[in-house]
């Protein structure tokens, strides 16, 4: 797969680990697993923040997505901990 | 189906009453409003976190299931966000019916999926720290009813 | 628990304000209004009778059971009688919580038990003449979930 | 039985088919149906009113009861259709 640009944006203590809300990454990563690989060998703040992914939820272009989902295409990103909305 | 996600407060008696006036034909209207409380004591605020642009977008689609699913003659999501103090309202489930039944598990519906399902996250502080609420298997399990 | 059985209007809104203001500690209010349908069109007036003395008795003996059942923080119910025009407001049921689920099961129980266990009857008047709403299988079939 | 003094207050359709809301009543039925029995051969209207006691609730003293009650002691007897409240 070729490289695309893809927003990554981080939510709650997500945020809080990584340090930023969003960034900009350019990447080749086929899935959302293989994106979190990319992350974590950069810094360990990420290999912090993707530490424990089942404790972890992810949506792609603002759809709950899975962790195996393929990236092609997706122009956004979120990660976050479980939901705890109402 | 009206959804409004807001940082600034709602008047819950205000909002049912102007709810309750766009829905011609219904015989029960519920509403659940949901309070900030001060479980351990000395909470200084609560904070809410959420998603923008993804925030209504699922919210929408929860309502949309909602309508789907039972005979509705409407439905309404408020959710604040931002900070909060103990005993402000932080959001409201509104729905209408001809039958009690269906305004009753709509609303409840709404809500469970509000819970595990819409982007919103909270984090209480205190003067011994913040931290952040932690999601609940209650609230998954209540999903499974559905 | 206050029980209200009154031939006057009230303003739903305002009732749930006056109510969320009274019940600290709730992370939940749940409220019900039941509001008169015009079913086969043509409605002219509902009138609603009640039996005076055991329609407050009957009421509190409900209310004291979803509080002794559920673990509340308040419980009101609001109930008119006389005439009332379609799309007028009969009855509302409060319920408040410290979590939502109790709220939920407690007003609908509420409900459940003013529909078949509270003396009040109801009869619809159209240009055609007037007739005594019957009770539904479905609401003594919903009493026996509790 | 000795007699004894009763009000009995009729309401929606059964007051309406009786003609009138209450009643003071001085009779030495022991239970419930036998009050039911001595008012259905008074008149017809009250017979009209009681054919059918499966579509009636009786209530003892603002309590709902059942038609075998006795009513010893019991100073109110209601009769009425399945309540339609809410």
């Amino acid at each position: 797969m070729t490289a695309q640009r893809i927003d990554v944006l981080y939510f709650a203590w997500v945020r809080e680990r990584i340090g930023l809300p969003r960034e900009r990454i350019e990447t080749a990563a086929a899935t959302v697993s293989d994106l979190i690989a990319e992350l974590c060998q950069r810094e360990e703040r990420y290999a912090a923040a993707f530490a424990d992914t089942k404790a972890l939820r992810v949506a792609l272009d603002q759809e709950l997505s899975e962790f195996t989902a393929p990236l092609a295409g997706v122009r956004e990103v979120a990660f976050f901990p479980p939901m705890t909305g109402g | 189906m009206p959804v409004r996600v807001q940082p600034d407060p709602f008047d819950a008696g205000g909002e049912l009453n102007a709810f309750a006036a766009t829905v011609p034909g219904a015989g029960a209207v519920v509403s659940f409003t949901g309070i900030v409380r001060d479980v351990a004591g000395g909470l200084s605020v609560m904070e809410i976190e959420h998603y923008p642009g993804m925030t209504e977008k699922a919210i929408t689609a929860i309502a949309d299931a909602a309508l789907a699913r039972w005979s509705l003659t409407g439905a309404q999501v408020i959710h604040r966000y931002g900070r909060l103090q103990a005993d402000e309202d932080i959001m409201m489930v509104l729905t209408a019916a001809p039958h009690r039944a269906d305004a009753f598990a709509a609303a409840e519906f709404l809500m469970d999926y509000l819970k595990s399902r819409a982007p919103f996250w909270k984090k209480e502080v205190t003067a011994q720290g913040a931290d952040w609420v932690a999601a609940k298997e209650d609230d998954e399990a209540a999903l499974r009813r559905w």
